[in-house]
């Protein structure tokens, strides 16, 4: 076996990450109407995913693979290019996050590190807005209100994937993890 | 190519098999894409003509259906930038940023509805990807499906032993945070078994192997160039002329 | 004849439970066939991968002994080339496609060998006419039935025209029909100078063949003594006699009919088993009796004046679905509000589960997973009995011995039982048969009646092998 | 560095990001007020809509506006000019104005300013218009009680402030 930074195995596990994410998306309509709440199984796959993989930049790569998913199905509403930056940009936030504060398994971490991870889709999706010139108005008449959606729902869902680590953990999947390479 | 339906609803990208761009290598398409796309930095009256050029093209291309739909779904957020920026700046401001976002929403849609995955693959492989990463985006799309109907027997299954799963407001949903692993974990263990029994999959029938040659090959035609020209020819044009 | 495949003494040890494989030697000489048996729990799975070479390249964990592939160690080749040598088919069909067509499938093996395209066309089209696969060509594996895919399995290894052959239980997923179809395309490699070794713990399909020299895999744990005569406790509480009626029923899933003008009505306190080829809607049966699946008809019991609807439970076909708890113990009393202890304590007794209470599930194996998800479903009220879907796989004559008990204990208590599976032999329990195909019922009837009706067996393409024995 | 260090970090940047985009978002909304205050030469009216500018004009700017004209009562001689409302239409949508809708008319040099309801300068009726002086300035005139006698009429009109609440 060839030694890479990533292992197949690990290409596989997050590329059905990115999977899930995008599933995770499609069947998950909450009823809320506040923006950013599919963050909450987002951000969980996300953070589990950096941890099942433990090496810096998977939670990007899981990010861009959803992205290129996303995109191709067509989800997001500002087309292919913000749909790929925006997804892209959650998991290069959590990796950032997590390379500073480092395990999720402490709940406290996964929330702080899952609200600046998904904050990071807002900024993308505030920064397109601006570049293409959505004058003041756009989010402003929002704009606290998206803050603290993105904010809340990422932090949520960062602690769920804290606690799915734990759950993991517990229920042995980590020393199934471990004997393949 | 692929349904994911919810609650009854199918949504879908369908392959455009009518679009002559179908017959096109997949590259030239992206570059196609790309190339239309920096038409946003175009001024007012430029990007009006430059608009009504590009619905031509996508009317030959029969797309035209594809990017209404794109269109159409962004309609009230087109609709509320442009009475906002009107009022606030100028109609002209309020057309321009109508129109950039009116192109760059559809202006993808052209490559991704014309493409399929194993194009796709293939094109990424030619660019240089690693096979591996080709392959992996490949996996991908054919996952979505599985993957959708083992979270669907998830829920099920969960719900049926009382781990009930609605949402009725963010109240509840942070009282329910610990059920959803529930959710989570059986989703996360069903993945992982998944991309093992594809790595061990592949291993056996010769992944990695440093023979590899692959038997679909992508073709640059002659119509590949041309179509390439053409876009090139038509973005100068509207850059340089005045 | 030349030895292909020699093992000296190999085992393995999993780090996760210290489970794997117990030292063993074997070789296997050119055109020559080994029927592998041995109780779940005695490393079949992990035998076939030491065999492939996939342990130690993909594996962590103790590895011992030496496999020589024409007389090179495996742990000295790369795995790619390893490949070219050994073709391993897995047991599960579905989790081994990864391409989006059926010739993408085929080719991604070919692709690998570094052959010419040429060359990889004719063998592509040689493989598309030996298994008539040509109507498939297009279609994505995941939509082929479980026979086809197991088919397709065999073809992209046939396709790399690997000298040895290696399956992993490959007929624990098919009906009788389909693996029968398997074992005879084995059967011919076999004739055509190829070797193989079979994994496999439905034992009579290659009992009876003469192509395969049997070996018994000796196993790290071994199975409790079987005492005969060990007498159950009875299941501690007991239910109303009731009947379930089943009117017109029929099912679409996006404008395919699944199920087509179904009527049926099964009294309390049996078992009752459901018969039919892959794709005949036992599944969405199942899930239609339950109350998952919108379906049209009526479903209910005791046709009075009062309309009831039936409350059952259900234990899925995939146990992974529901097991996240920390422990066996956890899982199965997870969210049941003021558990019944005497039912909990039968339930570990009933299913071989007490020495595992602590263990977390995902460290169980296949088998003990199953019997987990069925204990837990159990542990929840169900007021008319228990649905259960393909409870045979990935079990053992042993564990199958075990379920039966339990299923007719439940019987016994008043419980309506049904289960959907393609093991004959399990179906053989029940005391009462339906046999479904896409068209409808086609019999249904007690089970030594409805057994004999060959015309019925015909018409729903099942084969009941000669060495079957119904007389139970 | 341990681990509160790191979550205090974090916490910063989040706030550190948002203050930013908050910030970025306010100087947007200046810039454009400053965009138009550049643009402001000497005799243009500036129009501000809950004190933020957001519009200028010259009174050559209106010419082309349909013309009004009233008999003003006290002395007889006809108001030519154009409607206030007409004007602020250039700018605004009628839509964001409600009835009590403030809409104050100034001229800081004459110390002088008149409040006006929406309800009143939208009825045609009252004739709030802008007359054009001789020396090429704006004065408001009106058939309005408190706006008809040419002590009341607000004479170099250099601001308006329109105040939705």
């Amino acid at each position: 076996m060839k030694t890479r930074y990533f292992s197949t195995f690990q290409l596989f596990l997050m590329t059905l990450f990115a999977v899930l994410i995008v599933v995770a998306k499609i069947a998950l309509r909450l009823p809320l109407q506040l923006s950013g709440h599919s963050g909450v199984f987002w951000m969980a796959i996300i953070i589990v995913g950096s941890r099942v993989v433990p090496k810096i930049g998977s939670a990007s790569l899981i990010g861009l693979l959803s992205g290129i998913l996303a995109s191709f199905l067509g989800l997001g509403d500002f087309g292919a290019i913000n749909t790929l930056l925006s997804y892209t940009m959650i998991g290069v936030g959590t990796d950032l996050a997590l390379l500073l504060l480092g395990n999720p398994e402490n709940l406290f971490v996964a929330g702080i590190a899952g609200a600046l991870g998904h904050f990071c889709k807002f900024l993308v999706k505030w920064a397109f807005g601006a570049i293409t010139g959505a004058p003041v108005g756009f989010i402003a008449l929002g704009l606290a209100k998206a803050i603290v959606g993105y904010i809340v729902f990422g932090a949520i869902g960062g602690i769920l994937g804290g606690l799915t680590l734990i759950a993991l953990r517990k229920a042995g999947y980590f020393k199934y993890l471990q004997e393949k390479k | 190519m692929f349904n994911l339906s919810q609650k009854g609803k199918t949504r879908s990208i369908l392959l455009n098999e009518a679009s002559p761009l179908r017959r096109l290598d997949p590259r030239s398409k992206l570059f196609v894409s790309i190339a239309l796309s920096l038409a946003v930095m175009l001024p007012l009256d430029k990007l009006i003509i430059f608009i009504g050029v590009y619905i031509i093209f996508i009317a030959w291309a029969r797309l035209l259906l594809e990017m209404a739909r794109q269109t159409w779904r962004l309609r009230w957020i087109l609709l509320f930038l442009f009475v906002i920026d009107w009022w606030l700046v100028s109609f002209e401001l309020a057309a321009v940023i109508t129109l950039r976002l009116i192109l760059l929403s559809g202006v993808f849609a052209l490559f991704f509805s014309t493409t399929s995955t194993n194009e796709l693959s293939m094109a990424l492989e030619s660019l240089r990807i690693p096979y591996r990463f080709a392959f992996s985006i490949n996996l991908a799309f054919q996952s979505i499906g599985l993957l959708q109907e083992e979270w669907q027997a998830i829920r099920e299954a969960q719900q049926s032993r009382g781990i009930l799963v609605k949402f009725d407001g963010i109240r509840q949903l942070i009282k329910q945070v610990n059920d959803l692993i529930a959710l989570t974990v059986p989703a996360i263990v069903l993945a992982t078994r998944r991309a093992w029994a594809i790595t061990e999959a592949a291993y056996s029938r010769g992944f990695d192997s440093p023979q590899r040659v692959s038997y679909y090959q992508l073709q640059m035609n002659w119509i590949d160039w041309l179509f390439i020209g053409l876009i090139l020819a038509i973005m100068l044009t509207f850059i340089f002329w005045r | 004849m030349p030895v292909v495949l020699e093992a000296q003494e190999i085992s393995f040890i999993y780090p996760q439970n210290n489970r794997g494989l117990a030292p063993v030697s074997l070789s296997l000489a050119e055109n020559e066939g080994v029927f592998i048996s041995g109780n779940s729990g005695s490393g079949k799975s992990t035998f076939t991968r030491c065999l492939s070479g996939l342990i130690p390249h993909l594996y962590r964990g103790e590895f011992s002994g030496k496999v020589l592939i024409h007389g090179d160690s495996t742990q000295d080749l790369p795995m790619w080339e390893l490949a070219d040598r050994v073709g391993l088919v897995f047991q599960n069909p579905a989790h081994q496609m990864l391409a989006p067509t059926v010739e993408a499938e085929i080719l991604f093996g070919l692709e690998n060998l570094g052959i010419s395209r040429a060359d990889m066309k004719q063998r592509l089209e040689e493989i598309f006419g030996f298994f008539k696969l040509e109507p498939f060509r297009n279609r994505s594996p995941h939509t082929l039935s479980g026979g086809e895919q197991q088919k397709l399995a065999l073809a992209s290894i046939l396709a790399r025209q690997p000298e040895i052959f290696i399956f992993d239980e490959p007929l624990s997923m098919l009906d009788t029909t389909s693996a029968l179809e398997f074992v005879a395309h084995v059967e011919n490699l076999i004739n055509k100078g190829k070797s193989a070794v079979i994994c496999e713990h439905r034992d009579k399909f290659l009992e009876n063949s003469t192509h395969f020299r049997k070996f018994l895999l000796p196993g790290i744990h071994q199975p409790p003594a079987e005492q005969q005569d060990i007498t159950h406790p009875d299941y501690p509480e007991s239910l109303d006699q009731f009947q379930l009626q089943v009117r017109n029923l029929s099912v679409e899933k996006s404008g395919n009919k699944i199920i087509r003008e179904m009527s049926f009505s099964l009294d309390s306190g049996q078992i009752v088993a459901i018969v039919g080829r892959n794709g005949a809607g036992k599944t969405t049966l199942l899930r239609s009796l339950v109350g998952l699946q919108k379906h049209n008809g009526d479903i209910c019991i005791n046709n009075g004046t009062i309309n009831q609807k039936p409350h059952f439970r259900m234990v899925f076909q995939n146990p992974d679905i529901q097991l996240f708890n920390p422990s066996v113990k956890d899982e199965i009393l997870f969210k049941v509000s003021r558990p019944n202890m005497q039912r909990y304590e039968w339930l570990l007794e009933m299913l071989d589960l007490r020495r595992y209470e602590d263990t977390p599930p995902l460290l169980l194996s296949e088998g003990e997973k199953r019997r987990l998800a069925l204990a837990l479903t159990l542990m929840q009220n169900g007021k008319h009995g228990v649905l259960l879907d393909e409870p045979a796989l990935g079990q053992d004559q042993h564990h199958k011995d075990i379920l039966i008990q339990l299923l007719k204990k439940l019987s016994q208590a008043g419980f309506l039982v049904i289960f959907t599976t393609h093991d004959l032999e399990l179906a053989a329990h029940a005391d009462h048969l339906i046999l479904i195909s896409p068209q409808g019922i086609v019999a249904d009837g007690p089970t030594h009646e409805v057994l004999h009706a060959d015309s019925a067996w015909q018409q729903i393409g099942l084969v009941r092998p000669d060495w079957m024995t119904f007389d139970v | 560095m341990n681990q509160k260090v790191r979550v205090i970090i974090a916490i910063v940047i989040i706030i550190v990001l948002v203050g930013a985009v908050i910030g970025i978002e306010y100087l947007r909304g200046q810039q454009i007020a400053a965009q138009i205050d550049a643009s402001l030469e000497p005799g243009d009216i500036p129009v501000y809509w809950n004190g933020n500018l957001r519009a200028a004009f010259s009174p050559t700017d209106i010419d082309n506006l349909p013309p009004a004209s009233f008999q003003d009562a006290e002395e007889g001689k006809t108001q030519d000019g154009w409607l206030l409302k007409d004007v602020i239409m250039i700018y605004f949508n009628e839509n964001q104005f409600k009835d009590d809708t403030i809409i104050k008319v100034i001229s800081t040099s004459r110390e002088k300013s008149v409040d006006l309801t929406w309800e009143e300068v939208a009825n045609t009726e009252n004739m709030v218009m802008f007359d054009l002086s001789g020396r090429g300035t704006l004065k408001l005139v009106s058939l309005l009680e408190r706006l008809d006698v040419r002590d009341e009429w607000i004479q170099d009109v250099d601001r308006i402030e329109i105040n939705t609440r």
